[in-house]
């Protein structure tokens, strides 16, 4: 899948997006987090107060505990302060 | 009636006519009585900042205003939705967001711009960036409890 | 800040430019983060009416409009405001009444409209006369409970 | 002092202002208007609900109860309709 990054989180990663493949297990979008937590400083870095993270997956803002089904697309950002 | 309105929904680096976008909604008409228009600016922050940088999500941005809008549409008795959004580098004083609601009567086109603005700060995706006037970039700006609280008011 | 505020009151037969009023609000200032406009329209009602005429008590009409703008001032932290109602005879889809409110909070603006927008509607003398598509002159308007209920939600 | 009326009131009586004179025992806007309703069947008509009718005293909107004081203008009128 694809992996999107906004904001601080981008910056901290240091890529705008790229393509993920994490394992069967990785069922919802907090556990994806986790995961990319593990995945190197940067990542650990980005995510280390998951709380604060939304996740988008295929354009549509989602709780930690929905399940990413066959969603293409996750994205990871900061609370929105556009307006 | 509710049922036929098009919220017309655009995210964009350029500057918007606030007034030609409301005219928009209600030339030729006789049937609308309220027209509520917010504009929303970029402050310099009492001089500290020499631009705000708007990152957004492509595609989404427009969804989740949509989303809002249409939101509004079912909510409001409204005649007309306009909600444009910026984004890159915006200097003090230039705009940033447009929400014009056109209603028959005026306490659903204030309520119904009122909560479209709620919802923009809190739900659409795009994220502040303060350039300073030292040419640091600075922070992302954080979002603020009072947003979420204002968002929160309308129980959806 | 809020002692500074002169708010801009007019009370006039001729139309208004929205856009320019609130522009005059914002420009060469950086420290306006919101602009909120209410313009009010002569609706047709559903095709029955050819106009409307405004009567008003002249001198008080201003004197009311001055003492809600102040009251807003003193409400909210705003940085302009400026409130416009037309008199006179009125055409379907003509303006008749303007009301912009300049804030560095956007719900600071949108609250001190829609409290001047309330308070006008109850406390400020003027009467509406519907004129009839058939050539009579009808009805005076009747005050709503709708816009005392409004109004009283504000507790001054 | 003067009187000045609106809206259906100034219709219903027939004039826009005039000036009145009336007795020192009338000292409240409430009793003004019990006094005008005696002047006529114009005034009798316009003022047959006493109680939709608004009063302002030189410029200020006043309760039924309040003194009539030193006002020189005295207003007539129904519920406002603008905005």
């Amino acid at each position: 899948m694809k992996a999107i990054y906004f904001a601080w989180v981008r910056e901290r990663i240091g890529k705008t997006e790229e393509d993920i493949s994490p394992p069967a297990q990785v069922r919802t979008a907090g556990e994806l987090i986790a995961w990319l937590s593990a995945q190197g400083e940067e990542y650990a870095y980005a995510f280390e107060n998951p709380s604060v993270i939304r996740v988008a997956l295929d354009r549509a803002h989602v709780k930690h505990d929905a399940p990413l089904g066959e969603a293409r697309e996750a994205a990871f950002f900061p609370p929105m302060t556009g307006g | 009636m509710t049922a036929q309105v098009m919220p017309t929904v655009r995210v964009q680096a350029d500057d918007f006519d606030a007034a030609a976008e409301a005219a928009l909604l209600t030339q030729g008409r006789t049937d609308i009585g309220a027209v509520v228009t917010f504009t929303g600016l970029c402050r310099d922050e009492g001089g500290r900042l020499a631009a705000l940088e708007l990152e957004h999500y492509p595609g989404m941005a427009e969804e989740e205003i949509s989303r809002v809008a249409a939101q509004a549409c079912a909510r409001w008795p409204l005649q007309g939705v306009t909600a444009i959004h910026r984004f890159g580098k915006i200097a003090p004083g230039a705009q940033i967001v447009l929400v014009v609601t056109a209603s028959s009567h005026r306490v659903a086109a204030f309520e119904a711009a009122t909560f479209l603005m709620d919802y923009l700060k809190t739900r659409a995706p795009f994220w502040k960036k303060e350039h300073h006037k030292n040419g640091t970039s600075g922070e992302w700006v954080a979002a603020t409890e009072a947003d979420d609280v204002a968002a929160g008011r309308w129980g959806t």
